[in-house]
C-alpha cells in the first residue's frame, strides 16, 4: 500500500493543534453572544500545558483500566481523525477503514471513558458513563442512518470515495435528502460531544453533567489527554460534518497550493458549523434526560425520510 | 330331510325369535328383579328351542348338544345362581333404572328399528327362518341398553346375559349349524366361569361396600 | 531415516475422515471413560476431560484439512453402525458447511475441555464429576455429529441425542428447583422444536424420496409451493426454537445459566449454532430458490432478535443471564447476513449472497469464540464468588487480573469495537447490508439500511451492556465479602480462556486470511468464491468485490495507534518531567470514607434505558419507607424494581394455562361411572353402524 | 407333544401345580421356571417359524407364523420378567401383610394361567378359539386385579370384568359374522373355521357382513386393547392390579386383544380388498393418542398416569398399522416389543416406589434419585426409552411410523401424531423430573427394594438397549415378515 506521508503528518499535526483552538474558539463565542468577556480563544492550550505539568492524584480504588483509558481516548480520536479526508480528497489511512471504522474508533475510546468512569468507584462516574452510553447508544442509529444515506448514493462506505462522489458535477446542495441527513447529523453532533441541549459541557453539577462527570477523577497528564482527545474528536466530527456534506475545495491533489486552499476552506466550513453551534447552544435550554431521546429519535427519523427521498427522487 | 319341515322350522323359528325378542323388551319394562331373571331364563329358554329346531330340521346331533348346554346352562344353571345370589345377598327386588318405563320402550324401539336398518343388507344370508337376525342384532343392542340403564350389579350381569342370547340366536340362523363345537363348549364354559367370577365379585364388594349400586364404584376418577 | 520416511507418510497420508472418526471415537470414548472411573473423580475428570481435548483437537484438523483443501474437494463418508432399517442408515459426511461449523465446535471444545480439566474440580466432594464429564463429552460427540450428519434419519438422531444430553448437564445441579425448571423448559421447547423438523425434513422426504442429504440437494423446485412454504415455516420454527429466536427464545435465557458454566459456554457458543447450521442447510442447499419472503422474514427475524436480545440484556444483573441474551442477540445479526444473502439469492446476486453467507459465518466463528469466552470468564468469576449476581461483585479487576483481560477482550469483541473479531464480521454484515439497497427498485429494499441502523442501535446497546457487565463485576470496590476474598483462577482454566482471547485477537486482526476457509463454502452455497476479491493489500487490508466500495484493516488500524502512540509519551517527557503521581481517596462530596454502597449499581446503570423503553420492559417499582416521624427522613428503605418479559407473560403463560385449563376440563369424561363409560362405548359402536357400513 | 402345545400346556400345567403344591418357597420357583421354560420355547419356535413359515399342530387346531411367533417371545419376556420381579415383591407384601396368604397362591394360580391364555390367544388358529382365549386372559386377570381386596382394586376389577366382557360380546358377535360367511360359501356339512382356511377363501367371503363383523370385532377387542373411546377401564385396573400384573396387562394383555383384532383386520383387507379396516385402525389409533393426552398432562397417579401413557401408545400402534405401508408397519410391529419391555419396567418401578414410600401421588414423591438410587436409574432410562428419545429403540419406531405416514402422503395424520408427541412428552418429563430429581420430600418408609425387583428391571432395560442398537439376524427377518404378513403379503 502507498501512504503519502507528507499527507499523513500534516493531518496528524492539524488535528493535534486545531482541536483546542476550535473548543476555545466556541467557548469564546458563546461567552460573547453571552454578553460575557470569555476565555481567550488560546485558552485551551494553556489549560493543556498546565495540566500537563500538574502532578496526578489517582483514585485508590481504580484499576490499570482507569491509567489505559486517556492513551485509548487520545489515540482513538487521532486515529479516527486520520480516517477523514480533511483537507485534501484522499483521506491518508482511508485504505484503514471508512466511515464504519471512523465510529467504531470513537466508539472504542467511549467505551473506554465510560468505563474508567466507574472505575474509581464513585457514584458520580457510574451516573455518568451510564447516560452517556444511553445517550450514545440512541444517537447511534441516528448517526449511521443519515450517514448510509451519503455512503448508499456514494456506493461505498469510503469517506474518501464519499467526498469523491459528492464533488462531481451532479452534487447539489439542495438535495433534499442530504439536507434532512445533514440536520440528522447535526443533532447527533451536538449529542455526541456533549453539548446543549443534550449536555452542557460548562456545568460540574451533579444531576445535570454527563460527560464531565467521567472525568471527575481526572487529574494532570491524563486530563490533558482526555481534554486533548474529546476536542480532536469533536474536530473529528465537525470536519465529518462538513466536508460530507459540503466537499467544496478538498484538494483532489496534493500541491502545497491545493492543500493550502483545502486549508483555507476546511477553516470557513469549520467556523460557520462553529457559529451554528453556538448559535443552537446559546439559543436553546439543557433538556432534561428523558426528553434527549424524543430529540434523538426526531434525528432518526429525518434520516430515515432522507433514506426514502433517496428512494424517491432517485 | 323333506321341504315341509324345513318350512316349518324356518317359521318355527321366526316365531321363537320374535318372541325372545318380546321377553327382552318385557325385561326392559319389568322392575322386579327375580322376575326379571325368570324373564331371561325364559328367553334362553327359547333360544334351547330354536337350536332344538335346527337340530330337528337338519338332523345335526351336535346342535342337539348345543340346545341341551344352552338348556342346561342358562334356563337351570344361572338363573338358579342368580336368585341364590339375590336371596343371600338380601338385594332389594326393586329396579330403579335411570330411564323412566316409556322412555326405555322408546328407547328399545328405536333400537330395534336400528337393528333392522342394519341387518337389512346381509338378511338374504339367512338360513333359518326370516328377520332373525335383525332380532338378534336387536337383542343385542337393547341387551346393551339396558346394561347401561340398570344400577346393580346383577342386573347389569342380567343384560350381558341377553345379550349373549343376542348372539347365540345370531349363530344359529346365520350359520344352520351353530358354531363349530369346541367354540360352542369353549363359550359355554367362558360365559359359566365368567358369571361366577362376576358372583366372587359381587360377593367381595358387598363385603366391602355393603351395597350393590354400582353407580357408587366411582373412587377412581381423571 | 526410514522412520522419517514412515512418519512423513503417515502425517501426509492423514484424511479428515480418518480423524472425523477419531474424534468421534474420543468423545465416545471419553463419556464411556468418565463412567467407567465415576467413582475417583480426579481420574474421572482427567481422562475425560483430556479425551475431549484431544478429540476436539482431531476434529479441529479435520475440518482444516477438509475447508483448507479448497473448493471441490471430495466430501468424505462414514459408516458408524450397521441401520436396524436398510433405508435409516447411520452415515456422516463432511462438506464444507459440516466441515465449518466442526470447526466451531472443535474449536470451541478444546478450548472449553481444557478450561474444564481446572473447573471441574469445583464439583469434587459435591456432585460427581465423572458423571459431568461423561455427560460433556456426550454431549460434543451428539453435537458434532448434528453438524456432519449425512441423512435425514442420521440428523434428527444426533438432535435429539444433543437435546438430551444438553438436558441433562442443564439439570446437573438438580437439587435447586430453578435448575430442574430451566432444564424442563428447555427440554419442551427442544422436543417442540425436534417435532417440527422431523415434519420438515419428512416433507422434503417426501419430494425426495431418500433421507440422504445428498439426494435432498436442490429438492424445493420439486415441491409444491404450498409444501416448499409449509416446509420453510417449520424449519423456521424448529431451527428457531434451537438458536433462540425471539418470540422463541424463552428457554435460552433460563437454560443456558444454571448449567455448569463450561456447559454454558458450549451451549451458548455452539448448541445454539446448529440451529444456524441447519437454517442454512436447508435455506441455501434443501429448498432451491427462495421466494423473497423468506429472506425478509428471516431478515426481520434477526433485527427484532438482535435489539431485543441486546434490551433484556441490558435489563440483567444475573452475569449469566445477561450473557445468554446476548447469544440472543448475536444469532438475531447472524441471521441478518443469512436472510440478505437469501434475498440476494432471489434477486440474482450470488456474489453479494455470498458475501451475507461469509458474513454470517464469520460472526457465527467470532460469537462462538468470546461468547464462549465470556462464559468460561463468568465461569471462572462464580467460581471464586459463589454468585452469579453482579451487584455482588465489584473490585475483581485487582483479585483476578488475568481473567480480568480475558473477559475485558470478549466485551470489546462483542460490542464490535475494533480491532477485534466482533467488528469485522459485523462490518462485513453492514457491508451486505448497504450493499443491498442497489440490488433492487421494490419498496424492499428499504429494509436493509432499516436493519443496518438496527444493528447499529444494537451494537451500541451491546456497548453500553458490557460496559455495565465489566464495570459493575470487575472495577470499583468489591460489593460483598466474598467478592472480596475473591481468587485468580486456576491455571487450567486461565489456559482454556486465553486460547479463545487469542482466536478472539486473531480473528479480528488477520481476516483475510481466515476467510479463504469461507470458499469452499460458498461455492456449495452460492456457486462462487470471494476470498481473492475480499483481501486486499496482501491481505493485510478487508475489501469489498466491488470497486472501491469500502475497506477496513483492523491490523492497520492498531500500527497507526503503535506509531501514535510517541505522541503522548513524548509529551509526557516534554512537559511532565516532575509532575508526581500520587494515590489518593476518591472524591465523595467531602465526605469520608467511600462505601461500596455509594458505587453505581448495575440496576442503576441501566435504569435510563429502562426509562426509555418503557414501553417494552413496563417497569414495575415497589419502594417501602420505614420511618419515624416524617417519611422524608426514612430509617430504612427497600426499592424493588421489576420489569416484564413481554413474550413469558403475554403469550407463553396464558397458553400454558389454557391448556391445562382444558385439560382439566377434559378429565371429567373419566368420571368413574360405570354407566356413563358403557354409554361411550354404545354411541361408539351405533356410530359406526350408522355411519362406518 | 409338538412345540405349540407344549407352549400353552407348560404353564397351564405351572398353574394347576401351584394349586396343589404346599410350600410357599416352591411357587415363586414354579412361576419363573415355567415361563423361562416358555422363553425358551420361543426362542425354538422362531426358528422353527422362519424356517417353515408357519408352522401347525393338532392338525391346524393350533397355528404360528411369524407375527404369533413375535407375540410369543413378547409375552415370554414379559412374564418371564414380572415373575422374576413377583419373587421380591410379595415376599415385601407378605411380609408386612398387604396380601394373605390365599391372595398370594392365587397370584401365583392364575398368573401362569393368564399366560398360558395368552399363549392359546397367538397360537390359536381357529377364530372361536382366538376369541374364547381373550375372554380367558380377562378371566384369569381379573381377580388378580382384584388381588389386594381394597376398595378401589375391586371397583377397578369390577368395571374391568363387565366392560371387558361386554367387549367380548360384541367381539363374539363379530365372530359369529366371520363364521356366518364362511359357511355361506362353503358346501362341506361343517366348514372349518380356521384362520388359514379363512385367508384361502377370503376373496369369496361376502364384503358386507365382513364390514359388519369388522365393526364388532373393532368395538369389542378394542374394548379389550384398550382404544378410546372404549379405554376407560384401563387406568383403573392397570393402576389397582399389583405391579407384576400391571405389567403384563399393561406390557402384554392390550397387544393381545390388539393382535385378535388385526387378524379380522387382515382378513378384512384381504376379503374387501379396500383400505376399509385399515381407515378405522388409523381413526381410533390417533383417537387413542389424542385422548390420551390431557389426562397425562394434568395426572396426580404415577401409575395412571403410565396407564394412560400405555394408552397413546396403544394408539401410537394402532396409527402404524392403520397406514399400513412398509415402514410403518415395520415400526409398529417392533413398537410392540419395545413398548412391552419398556412400560413393564416403569411399572416394576412404580412398584418399588410404592412399596418404599407407601404412596404413587405424584405431588407427594420428588428426589427419588436419592432415596433410591437404582430403581429410580433404571425408571429415568425406561422414560427416556418411552418418550422416544435415542439411543432407544421407540425414537427409531415412532420416526418410522410418522414417516411411513408422511410416504404415503398423509402429512395431516402425522401433524397429529407428531403434536400428540410432542404434548405427551411434556406432561410425562415435568412428572416425571419432579418425581426423581430435587430433594427428597418425605423419609422412605418401607423396606429397602429387594434384589430380585432391580433385577428384573435391570434385565428388560439391558434387553432394550441392545435391542435398540442392534437386532439379530433372524429376529430382524422375524419382523420383516410379520410386517409383511400384516401388509397383506402371506
Amino acid at each position: 500500500m502507498n501512504l503519502d506521508f507528507p499527507i499523513l503528518f500534516a493531518q496528524t499535526a492539524l488535528l493535534l493543534l486545531l482541536a483546542p483552538l476550535l473548543s476555545g474558539l466556541i467557548k469564546n463565542w458563546k461567552a460573547k453572544l453571552q454578553n460575557r468577556r470569555g476565555p481567550r480563544v488560546w485558552q485551551p492550550y494553556f489549560d493543556l500545558l498546565k495540566f500537563l505539568r500538574k502532578d496526578m492524584v489517582l483514585s485508590e480504588h481504580s484499576s490499570w483500566i482507569f491509567s489505559v483509558t486517556p492513551y485509548v481516548l487520545f489515540l482513538t480520536a487521532l486515529a479516527a481523525g486520520l480516517l477523514l479526508p480533511l483537507v485534501t480528497a484522499q483521506a491518508p489511512l482511508g485504505l484503514f477503514g471508512g466511515v464504519l471504522a471512523l465510529v467504531g474508533l470513537l466508539a472504542l475510546g467511549r467505551f473506554f471513558l465510560a468505563l474508567s468512569g466507574l472505575d474509581p468507584a464513585s457514584a458520580f462516574g457510574g451516573m455518568g458513563s451510564s447516560r452517556e452510553m444511553t445517550i450514545s447508544a440512541v444517537a447511534e442509529p441516528a448517526m449511521m442512518l443519515a450517514i448510509f444515506t451519503v455512503a448508499i448514493a456514494a456506493g461505498s462506505t469510503n469517506l474518501s470515495q464519499i467526498v469523491l462522489a459528492s464533488q462531481g458535477p451532479g452534487w447539489k446542495f439542495f438535495d433534499p435528502s442530504r439536507a434532512l441527513a445533514f440536520t440528522a447529523m447535526f443533532i447527533v453532533l451536538m449529542a455526541e460531544t456533549g453539548r446543549i441541549p443534550v449536555d452542557n459541557p460548562a456545568t460540574h453539577l451533579e444531576l445535570t453533567m454527563i460527560h464531565e462527570a467521567m472525568l471527575l477523577e481526572y487529574s494532570g497528564r491524563y486530563l490533558a489527554l482526555i481534554e486533548w482527545g474529546v476536542a480532536i474528536k469533536q474536530l473529528v466530527l465537525m470536519a465529518l460534518l462538513a466536508n460530507i456534506f459540503f466537499p467544496i475545495g478538498l484538494a483532489p491533489e496534493t500541491t502545497p497550493a491545493t492543500f493550502a486552499l483545502g486549508l483555507l476552506f476546511l477553516a470557513a466550513k469549520l467556523l460557520v458549523l462553529a457559529g451554528a453551534v453556538v448559535l443552537v447552544e446559546t439559543s436553546n435550554a439543557k433538556l432534561r434526560l428523558f426528553r434527549v431521546p424524543d430529540l434523538l429519535s426526531a434525528a432518526f427519523i429525518l434520516a430515515m425520510l432522507a433514506l426514502v427521498s433517496t428512494f424517491l427522487f432517485s | 330331510m323333506n321341504p315341509p319341515t324345513a318350512e316349518t322350522a324356518s317359521n318355527l323359528i321366526t316365531l321363537l325369535a320374535s318372541f325372545m325378542l318380546v321377553l327382552q323388551l318385557l325385561m326392559a319394562v319389568q322392575s322386579m328383579l327375580v322376575s326379571n331373571i325368570r324373564l331371561f331364563a325364559l328367553q334362553s329358554l327359547l333360544l334351547a328351542g330354536i337350536a332344538a329346531v335346527v337340530g330337528y330340521a337338519y338332523s345335526a346331533w351336535h346342535v342337539y348338544l348345543v340346545a341341551l348346554l344352552t338348556f342346561v346352562g342358562k334356563v337351570v344353571f344361572l338363573p338358579w345362581l342368580l336368585e341364590r345370589l339375590v336371596r343371600q345377598l338380601k338385594i332389594e327386588q326393586e329396579i330403579r333404572p335411570f330411564v323412566n318405563v316409556p322412555g326405555s320402550m322408546l328407547l328399545c324401539g328405536a333400537l330395534t328399528v336400528l337393528a333392522y336398518v342394519v341387518a337389512h343388507p346381509v338378511t338374504s344370508l339367512e338360513r333359518l327362518g326370516s328377520n332373525t337376525l335383525a332380532v338378534a342384532l336387536a337383542l343385542l343392542l337393547t341387551g346393551f341398553f339396558l346394561m347401561i340403564n340398570r344400577r346393580k350389579a346383577i342386573t347389569q350381569v342380567l343384560a350381558l346375559l341377553t345379550m349373549e342370547n343376542g348372539v347365540m340366536l345370531a349363530a344359529i340362523a346365520l350359520t344352520s349349524y351353530g358354531m363349530p363345537l369346541v367354540v360352542e363348549i369353549g363359550i359355554f364354559f367362558d360365559l359359566v366361569t365368567a358369571v361366577m367370577v362376576l358372583g366372587i365379585l359381587v360377593y367381595r364388594i358387598r363385603e366391602s361396600f355393603d351395597s350393590m349400586d354400582t353407580s357408587k364404584l366411582n373412587q377412581l376418577k381423571g | 531415516m526410514s522412520d522419517l520416511e514412515a512418519w512423513a507418510h503417515i502425517v501426509t497420508s492423514v484424511q479428515p475422515a480418518t480423524l472425523l472418526g477419531a474424534s468421534l471415537c474420543g468423545y465416545g470414548l471419553g463419556a464411556v471413560g468418565g463412567l467407567f472411573f465415576m467413582l475417583r473423580e480426579k481420574l474421572a475428570t482427567a481422562f475425560s476431560f483430556g479425551a475431549a481435548t484431544l478429540s476436539a483437537l482431531s476434529g479441529l484438523l479435520a475440518g482444516l484439512l477438509m475447508l483448507g483443501g479448497g473448493a471441490g474437494s471430495p466430501a468424505p463418508q462414514l459408516e458408524l453402525l450397521p441401520a436396524l432399517i436398510p433405508s435409516l442408515r447411520f452415515t456422516v459426511r463432511l462438506d464444507a458447511l459440516s466441515a465449518l461449523f466442526l470447526l466451531v465446535v472443535s474449536l470451541l471444545g478444546a478450548a472449553i475441555s481444557i478450561y474444564s480439566l481446572g473447573y471441574a474440580k469445583g464439583f469434587f466432594g459435591r456432585k460427581n464429576a465423572g458423571l459431568l464429564g461423561a455427560f460433556y463429552n456426550a454431549l460434543l460427540l451428539a453435537t458434532t455429529l448434528t453438524f456432519v450428519a449425512d441423512n435425514i434419519w442420521m440428523f434428527l438422531f444426533a438432535w435429539e441425542l444433543m437435546a438430551l444430553t444438553a438436558y441433562c448437564l442443564v439439570s446437573f445441579e438438580h437439587e435447586k428447583p430453578e435448575t430442574r425448571q430451566a432444564g424442563v423448559l428447555f427440554f419442551i421447547m427442544s422436543h417442540i422444536d425436534a417435532g417440527c423438523l422431523i415434519l420438515g425434513f419428512l416433507l422434503l422426504f417426501q419430494a425426495s424420496g431418500d433421507y440422504s442429504f445428498a439426494s435432498l440437494h436442490g429438492v424445493g423446485a420439486a415441491m409444491s409451493p404450498g409444501k416448499r412454504d409449509a416446509a420453510f415455516v417449520l424449519f423456521l420454527l424448529g431451527f428457531g426454537i434451537k438458536c433462540g429466536v425471539v418470540p422463541l427464545h424463552i428457554w435460552l435465557p433460563v437454560a443456558h445459566p444454571v448449567a455448569p458454566s463450561n456447559v454454558s459456554a458450549l451451549m451458548s457458543g455452539v448448541l445454539i449454532k446448529t440451529g444456524i447450521y441447519g437454517l442454512t442447510r436447508v435455506c441455501f442447499d434443501f429448498l432451491g430458490a427462495p421466494p423473497l419472503w423468506w429472506g425478509v422474514t428471516i431478515l426481520a427475524a434477526g433485527t427484532i432478535s438482535a435489539v431485543l436480545g441486546v434490551l433484556y440484556a441490558l435489563m440483567e444483573h444475573d452475569l449469566k443471564r445477561l450473557l445468554a441474551y446476548h447469544s440472543i442477540e448475536n444469532i438475531g445479526i447472524i441471521l441478518m447476513g443469512l436472510g440478505a444473502a437469501l434475498i440476494f439469492l432471489h434477486t440474482g446476486h450470488p456474489l453479494l449472497a455470498a458475501l451475507g453467507l461469509i458474513a454470517g459465518m464469520y460472526h457465527t466463528i467470532n460469537h462462538a469464540c468470546f461468547k464462549g469466552l465470556l462464559f468460561l470468564g463468568a465461569g471462572a468469576v462464580l467460581h471464586a464468588t459463589h454468585t452469579r449476581n453482579m451487584e455482588e461483585m465489584g473490585g475483581l479487576a485487582k483479585r483476578m487480573p488475568q481473567t480480568a483481560c480475558y473477559f475485558l477482550l470478549g466485551a470489546v469483541a462483542i460490542s464490535a469495537l475494533p480491532p477485534l473479531n466482533g467488528f469485522v464480521s459485523e462490518w462485513l454484515t453492514y457491508q451486505t447490508l448497504l450493499q443491498g439497497f442497489g440490488t433492487t427498485d421494490s419498496l424492499w429494499r428499504l429494509a436493509f439500511p432499516w436493519s443496518g441502523a438496527m444493528l447499529a442501535l444494537t451494537g451500541a446497546l451491546a456497548a453500553a451492556c458490557f460496559v455495565k457487565a465489566f464495570g459493575i463485576t470487575f472495577l470499583a470496590q468489591p460489593r460483598s465479602p466474598a467478592a472480596g476474598a475473591a481468587h485468580e483462577a486456576a491455571p487450567s482454566m486461565r489456559a482454556g480462556m486465553a486460547v479463545l482471547a487469542a482466536a478472539c485477537v486473531l480473528l479480528g486482526l488477520f481476516p483475510a486470511l481466515f476467510i479463504r476457509l469461507f470458499d469452499p463454502l460458498t461455492q456449495q452455497l452460492s456457486g462462487v468464491q470471494l476470498s481473492s476479491q475480499l483481501s486486499l493489500n496482501h491481505g493485510l487490508v478487508l475489501g469489498l468485490p466491488a470497486e472501491k466500495a469500502g475497506s477496513v484493516s483492523t491490523l492497520g488500524l492498531v500500527l497507526t495507534g503503535v506509531c501514535l502512540l510517541p505522541i503522548p509519551l513524548a509529551l509526557r517527557l516534554v512537559f511532565g518531567r516532575k509532575a508526581r503521581t500520587r494515590r489518593g481517596p476518591t472524591w465523595a462530596c467531602g465526605q469520608p470514607g467511600l462505601t461500596p454502597q455509594m458505587e453505581y449499581t448495575a440496576t442503576g446503570f441501566s435504569k435510563p434505558i429502562r426509562m426509555i423503553f418503557k414501553a417494552l420492559f413496563r417497569p414495575r417499582r415497589d419502594v417501602q419507607r420505614e420511618y419515624d416521624f416524617s417519611p422524608y427522613f426514612a430509617t430504612n428503605i427497600r426499592f424493588q424494581s421489576h420489569i416484564e418479559e413481554v413474550f413469558v407473560e403475554r403469550l407463553y403463560r396464558p397458553l400454558r394455562i389454557t391448556i391445562l385449563r382444558g385439560s382439566r376440563r377434559i378429565r371429567a369424561l373419566q368420571a368413574g361411572s360405570i354407566h356413563a363409560y358403557l354409554l361411550y362405548i354404545f354411541v361408539a359402536l351405533l356410530l359406526l353402524l350408522l355411519f362406518a357400513l | 407333544m409338538p412345540l405349540l402345545a407344549l407352549m400353552i400346556l407348560v404353564p397351564a400345567a405351572a398353574g394347576l401345580a401351584c394349586l396343589l403344591v404346599r410350600s410357599r418357597r416352591l411357587l415363586p420357583a414354579l412361576g419363573v421356571l415355567a415361563f423361562s421354560a416358555t422363553l425358551g420355547l420361543g426362542i425354538a419356535l422362531v426358528r422353527q417359524v422362519l424356517a417353515l413359515g408357519v408352522v401347525t399342530a393338532w392338525n391346524g387346531f393350533l397355528f404360528a407364523d411369524a407375527l404369533s411367533a413375535w407375540m410369543v417371545l413378547v409375552i415370554s419376556a414379559v412374564s418371564l420378567a414380572s415373575s422374576i420381579y413377583a419373587v421380591g415383591y410379595f415376599r415385601r407384601d407378605l411380609a408386612d401383610g398387604t396380601v394373605t396368604e390365599r391372595r398370594f397362591r392365587e397370584f401365583y394360580v392364575l398368573t401362569p394361567l393368564f399366560g398360558a391364555s395368552m399363549f392359546l390367544v397367538v397360537l390359536a388358529n381357529n377364530l372361536g378359539v382366538i376369541w374364547f382365549a381373550v375372554e380367558a386372559t380377562a378371566l384369569s386377570s381379573v381377580l388378580l386385579v382384584a388381588l389386594y381386596n381394597r376398595r378401589t382394586s375391586l371397583e377397578a376389577a369390577w368395571k374391568y370384568i363387565i366392560l371387558g366382557s361386554l367387549g367380548l360380546a360384541l367381539a363374539l358377535m363379530g365372530t359369529v359374522f366371520v363364521y356366518a360367511a364362511a359357511c355361506k360359501n362353503n358346501t362341506q356339512s361343517l366348514p372349518s373355521f380356521n384362520w388359514t382356511y379363512l385367508m384361502g377363501v377370503a376373496g369369496q367371503l361376502d364384503p358386507r357382513l365382513l364390514k359388519l363383523a369388522f365393526v364388532f370385532a373393532l368395538i369389542g377387542y378394542g374394548t379389550k386393547a384398550g382404544l378410546a373411546p372404549m379405554h376407560t377401564w384401563l387406568p383403573d385396573a392397570h393402576s389397582e392390579a399389583p405391579a407384576p400384573t400391571s405389567a403384563m396387562l399393561s406390557g402384554v394383555s392390550l397387544k393381545i386383544a390388539l393382535y385378535a383384532l388385526l387378524r379380522f383386520s387382515i382378513l378384512t383387507t384381504a376379503c374387501l380388498g379396500t383400505p376399509y379396516s385399515q381407515h378405522l385402525l388409523l381413526g381410533f389409533g390417533l383417537l387413542s393418542m389424542c385422548v390420551a393426552t390431557p389426562f397425562i398432562l394434568v395426572q396426580t397417579n404415577m401409575k395412571r398416569l403410565f396407564a394412560y401413557h400405555s394408552l397413546e401408545h396403544i394408539g401410537i400402534i394402532c396409527v402404524g398399522l392403520g397406514l399400513s405401508v412398509p415402514l410403518a408397519l415395520f415400526g409398529a410391529v417392533l413398537h410392540i416389543g419395545y413398548h412391552a419391555l419398556v412400560k413393564s419396567t416403569i411399572f416394576f418401578a412404580a412398584g418399588n416406589i410404592h412399596q418404599r414410600c407407601h404412596t404413587l401421588q405424584l405431588p407427594k414423591l420428588a428426589g427419588l434419585l436419592k432415596t433410591m438410587p437404582a430403581s429410580s436409574i433404571l425408571l429415568a432410562l425406561a422414560v427416556i426409552g418411552i418418550a422416544g428419545l435415542p439411543p432407544f429403540g421407540i425414537f427409531l419406531t415412532e420416526f418410522g411410523i410418522v414417516a411411513g405416514g408422511m410416504g404415503a402422503g398423509r402429512v395431516l395424520v402425522s401433524v397429529l401424531f407428531m403434536a400428540a408427541l410432542v404434548t405427551v412428552f411434556s406432561g410425562l418429563l415435568s412428572h416425571v423430573a419432579h418425581l426423581l430429581l430435587g430433594a427428597p420430600t418425605q423419609e422412605a418408609l418401607g423396606p429397602r427394594t429387594p434384589l430380585s425387583c432391580v433385577a428384573a428391571m435391570a434385565l428388560l432395560i439391558a434387553l432394550l438397549a441392545v435391542l435398540s442398537l442392534w437386532l439379530p439376524a433372524p429376529l430382524l427377518e422375524l419382523l420383516r415378515r410379520a410386517a409383511a404378513l400384516i401388509g397383506g403379503s402371506p
